[in-house]
């Protein structure tokens, strides 16, 4: 049985697959798009926000199609420590009008309709297939093997995720290791429209982004994430794999925890789960990105590593799709002189130093280090909301100046000058 | 032998969730799929091809939108589709679906028609013995197990029935429905997938029908399915089994 | 203009169901209540339970399977216009029901378990269940006949009428039928039809080996009851035939007692045991789906409380 | 909002159980050896229980997020692949 052949097989229909797909496509490549769910999307899921950056320049006004929740125009960052919180809310109404800052989004929606748009742009999307194994001659990629049926290409672009069996199978990378990778988990909790709106204080179809640090991750390295989609709430938790291993706190109370949380459970009195997912997320960014091009082979998306946590900013999507445009620019490039070896296929790192991957992972190389300092998650917190609570509360006690209020709450943190300076730099410095 | 073989594009009812206080079916979110008795008419249909040759064309009738159905079905194995398709088909009572399949085959060339033993939104189990009747074929429900015989044109079916199993012969050009148990549906693979996508599909629309289907069976209501239970909690001290049983014996049940 | 409230199922309790069912609507239509008989000697039985006429239906040879009777059926039908027609849900019933209502060009309410009369319009309102258990469909048939299958034990046998006088109509003999028999062997049927149980003990996946349904069969034979069984017990595990599992497309029982050893109640299985009159549920987790459709429940491990049941049950029943 | 158990939530997700093919198997020996078996709190399903001192795991529930994969000490105590094509969870929302 003579194989079929391709100019680009693609594994994996999330936003790096499908933006290569449709890009190749509509340069009248043969690509094939293969998905192991039943429909792109249904496999995925994330935080809950993509920057519109990526596909505006790729797909200009996407919104105008694409089904996506709300823009968002609120950021809210929120140090947690018991009964005690401090939000610092960021508004930009600019935000909610074209070009769109950034969107929340329902991934079942986004990934199946910009799936589609490959297929509309001619690229071959085959969903509920799971591709086992690659096909490799005398150490060249030449195609996969999902069950008994074996396809050969020119290329493999591996944007299966962030486990990354294929880049695996392909001796690209090894397994990411606890410090690399965070464990998120996530509740959709529906609510009425008008609900949303009225509590998040969001005029029209304006969206919330709010972010969570302190002890609704009980200290360990991670953070609360609340994200207002159109009628539901995406609401969750990241928490560091290695954390997760060594304390014995299960993620699943953390969050029901959250949603019992004072400063949370008004926002959602009276809404209904109607979603509980969870997904690994790439956290080391470049100290753990794989070999991502090798003989037939490149790696995008999460599969990458391509992920950016800078603590208060998560951007996981739009590198996705601009990882997807490079390595479609890279297979693009190699076809035209007919070279997809290892050597042919390395313009794929050229491709992505001239988007904003290579150079934004690069410029926040130790951020992932920095996050990682546990008075991120117990002591800093701690300091913020007993400052603000020195600060705002009156109750006879003797009346101190805000120097001494600071002193004394850095003592009472168990901080001292020094160690607050060098983090506050090395912080301003890395993030 | 030239097999037909029907299927229906239904709501997941998995999906389905029902309001609290009215009781009314949610369908925001739902999903749709080729109804899960059906999966095992069409890999039949595939399996008697394999074994005795000639072709499979799989039948839907559905809205414009159910096309997508198409290339889920054509990826399980039949050779083309027939997708008789307007905007009005949708939510058809079973005599609308019997009366629109049977002026669309009626015309068609076919040995053996196969259908599902019932569809899982509505699980009428209509379509099948009454498309047969309006096609003045014979057909055999319930079947368990199918054989071809060649040498005297017809079958040989094996009906799972509530108090026995029989054994009958059918002759062709017949129609039978097939049970759950009749065998496991392959899953499609990328080959399939792949190939489903250029196999032909034969549109038939309502004017080339030329019939209008109204329906004989009107729905007036459909209401998420409710029970009043006492809701009762217990632990597992004997006090608390004590109390059960005491009720129990109350209500005469341990008579 | 003919009428009629017409019965016809293949054996005699269900029959006399259907009489039951039809008798009272027959008497708010002021019409003639029929049903069909496939021996004599259960004609003059039926005009004893209230039937107004029986149509007796000629023997069938050996080849001919029941549903030849279709042809003759559907032309009694044509010539006397009934109002009414329910037909029993047995899985040759709802063939036959279909194939004579699409002679008939009328609609048909497949597994009715509940009907009204809409006085003034004289149009039945029809109960049946779908997507799975999870809803529940009233509809109006709005053509003649109004048809419905309806199954076994919905309704209670009709009343003896021992005075009732009626009359029997034979009808033509059945066609030779294209479909025919080769072979029929009687299914081994299971010491007790789990659908006639009075008491059900349901083992579920919380039973962990093969070994411990003997737990289950103690509990059972102490009430007098039987054992059955969810889906995957049956059909997966095959820890049990299947003629015993109970759900939306296993067996529906209507028991007086369902006890529900670690089975966690999803929608299918529910919709089989819907009708118990008493459900006790016993399950490790207290939001297990079971605990929402049971009247009593047992939060707990059934390998220490099913013993106790044992013990307790023994000597209340003084076994 | 009431407070929910794993098996509640589990319970609203949709999946597709592969009965033929467990996607997740375990050497049960390897995980004996393994002190503390940082599966059973890690996974966000809690699909990893001890019974009676023996590791034990159910598939059915799995969100195929690769989290005991990276979080188990034990090289080759678990093989892990996503299941075949169209079985296991299956996000509405995502």
């Amino acid at each position: 049985m003579e194989e079929e052949k391709f100019d680009v097989i693609i594994v994996g229909a999330g936003p790096a697959g499908s933006t290569a797909a449709f890009l190749l496509a509509r340069a009248g490549l043969e690509v094939l798009l293969i998905e192991k769910g039943i429909t792109p999307g249904s496999k995925n899921m994330f935080g809950g926000r993509m920057y519109s950056h990526a596909l505006h320049k790729i797909m200009p006004n996407f919104w105008e199609e694409a089904p996506v929740e709300r823009p968002v125009v609120k950021e809210i960052l929120t140090f947690m420590n018991g009964s005690q919180s401090v939000s610092m809310d960021f508004q930009d109404v600019h935000w909610g009008t074209p070009p769109y800052h950034s969107f929340t989004l329902l991934r079942a929606d986004f990934d199946a309709w910009l799936a589609e748009k490959a297929e509309e742009a001619g690229a071959m999307v085959a969903c509920g297939i799971r591709v086992d194994e690659l096909l490799i001659e005398n150490g060249r990629i030449v195609g996969i093997q999902a069950g008994e049926d074996r396809m050969l290409a020119d290329v493999v672009i591996a944007a299966d995720g962030v486990n990354s069996l294929i880049a695996q199978k392909a001796g690209l990378c090894k397994k990411f290791s606890p410090k690399q990778v965070a464990t998120g988990a996530k509740q959709v909790i529906q609510l009425s429209e008008e609900t949303i709106s009225q509590r998040f204080k969001l005029s029209g179809n304006e969206g919330v982004a709010q972010l969570f640090v302190g002890d609704c991750t009980k200290g360990m390295h991670g953070g609360g994430f609340l994200y207002t989609n159109k009628s539901t709430i995406s609401l969750g938790l990241v928490v560091s794999a290695e954390a997760l291993q060594h304390n014995q706190y299960k993620i699943i109370d953390l969050i029901e925890d959250l949603k019992e949380n004072p400063h949370i459970a008004p926002l959602l009195e009276g809404g209904e789960v109607v979603e509980y997912s969870a997904h690994l997320v790439p956290e080391a960014g470049l100290n753990m990105m794989p070999q991502i091009f090798g003989d037939g082979i490149l790696v995008a998306g999460d599969a990458a590593g391509f992920v950016l946590n800078l603590g208060y900013i998560v951007r996981g999507v739009d590198f996705a799709i601009a990882s997807g445009e490079a390595a479609a620019k890279t297979v693009m490039s190699a076809k035209v002189n007919n070279n997809f070896s290892k050597q042919g296929l390395s313009k794929y790192q050229q491709f992505l130093k001239e988007g904003f991957v290579m150079n934004d992972l690069e410029t926040y190389r130790q951020a992932p280090q920095f996050m990682a300092n546990p008075r991120m998650f117990k002591a800093y917190p701690q300091l913020v909301t007993g400052l603000m609570s020195k600060l705002f509360t009156v109750d006879g006690s003797p009346p101190v100046r805000l120097m001494g209020k600071i002193l004394g709450q850095m003592k009472q943190s168990k901080i001292g000058l020094t160690q607050l300076a060098v983090d506050g730099l090395r912080g301003a410095r890395l993030l | 032998m030239k097999i037909l073989t029907c299927f229906k594009w239904v709501n997941d009812e998995a999906d389905i969730k029902v309001a609290a206080n009215s009781h009314e079916l949610i369908f925001d979110r739902v999903g749709y799929k080729i109804s899960d008795y059906d999966r095992n008419a069409i890999e039949e249909a595939v399996r008697l091809q394999e074994q005795h040759g000639g072709s499979v064309a799989v039948v839907t009738v559905g809205a414009p939108a159910a096309k997508q159905s198409l290339k889920d079905a054509l990826s399980r194995g039949p050779g083309k589709a027939c997708f008789i398709n307007d905007p009005s088909f949708v939510n058809l009572e079973p005599s609308q679906t019997i009366a629109i399949l049977a002026d669309a085959l009626s015309k068609q060339e076919y040995d053996l028609i196969i259908c599902g033993e019932g569809s899982s939104d509505l699980y009428a189990q209509q379509v099948g013995p009454g498309l047969a009747e309006k096609l003045g074929i014979p057909c055999a429900t319930n079947v368990n197990k199918l054989t071809y015989n060649e040498g005297n044109k017809e079958i040989i079916a094996e009906r799972k029935l509530d108090d026995c199993v029989e054994v009958v012969t059918v002759p062709l050009p017949a129609l039978v429905t097939v049970l759950p148990d009749i065998n496991a549906p392959r899953i499609p693979t990328l080959k399939q997938v792949l190939g489903a996508a250029k196999k032909p599909v034969e549109n038939v629309t309502l004017d080339a029908l030329g019939q209008n289907y109204e329906p004989r069976l009107q729905t007036i209501s459909v209401l998420g399915a409710t029970m009043e239970r006492r809701h009762l909690k217990f632990g597992t001290e004997p006090a608390d089994i004590k109390v059960i049983i005491d009720a129990l014996l109350k209500e005469g049940i341990l008579a | 203009m003919m009428a009629g409230i017409w019965i016809f199922a293949e054996n005699r309790e269900q029959t006399l169901e259907l009489i039951n069912a039809g008798w009272n609507l027959a008497d708010e239509l002021g019409v003639n209540l029929v049903a069909f008989a496939l021996t004599e000697q259960l004609a003059q039985e039926y005009i004893k339970y209230g039937t107004d006429e029986v149509l007796l239906l000629p023997p069938l040879t050996q080849e001919q399977p029941l549903e030849s009777y279709v042809p003759v059926i559907v032309e009694a039908a044509r010539n006397a216009d009934p109002d009414v027609f329910f037909i029993g849900a047995t899985k040759r019933g709802k063939e036959m029901a279909t194939r004579i209502a699409a002679s008939l060009n009328t609609g048909l309410a497949t597994e009715c378990n509940a009907f009204a009369l809409d006085q003034e319009k004289k149009l039945l309102v029809m109960e049946r269940m779908i997507y799975g258990g999870k809803a529940v469909q009233k509809v109006v048939c709005t053509t003649r006949p109004q048809m419905a299958t309806i199954p076994a034990r919905t309704f209670e046998l009709a009343p003896l009428q021992e005075a009732k006088e009626g009359k029997i109509i034979r009808l033509t003999a059945a066609p030779p039928s294209p479909v025919k028999i080769i072979n029929r062997n009687s299914k081994v049927q299971e010491a007790v039809d789990i659908t006639e149980a009075k008491i059900i003990v349901s083992v579920g996946r919380g039973v962990e080996k093969k070994e411990d349904i003997a737990l289950a069969q103690e509990l059972a034979s102490i009430l007098g009851g039987t054992v059955g069984c969810s889906r995957p017990i049956a059909e997966e595990l095959h820890w049990l035939p299947e003629e015993v599992y109970m759900g939306i497309s296993g067996k529906k029982v209507k028991p007086d007692l369902y006890i529900g050893l670690g089975v966690s109640g999803q929608i299918q299985h529910i919709t089989g045991i819907r009708d118990s009159k008493i459900i006790l549920a016993i399950n490790r987790d207290e939001n297990a789906p079971i605990f929402d459709a049971a009247d009593y429940g047992i939060v707990g491990d059934l390998y220490d409380v099913v013993p106790n049941l044992i013990k307790a049950f023994s000597n209340v029943l003084k076994i | 909002m009431k407070r929910m158990s794993i098996e509640q939530l589990l319970g609203i997700n949709k999946f597709a159980v592969d009965d033929a093919e467990a996607h997740i198997v375990l050497k049960k020996d390897i995980c004996a050896t393994c002190a503390d078996k940082p599966c059973t709190f890690s996974c966000p399903a809690v699909l990893y229980k001890i019974i009676d001192g023996e590791i034990s795991f159910d598939y059915a529930g799995c969100l195929e997020c690769g989290t005991c994969r990276t979080v188990c000490p034990k090289e080759g105590a678990i093989s892990w692949k996503y299941p075949r094509g169209g079985f296991g969870i299956n996000f509405r929302y995502g």
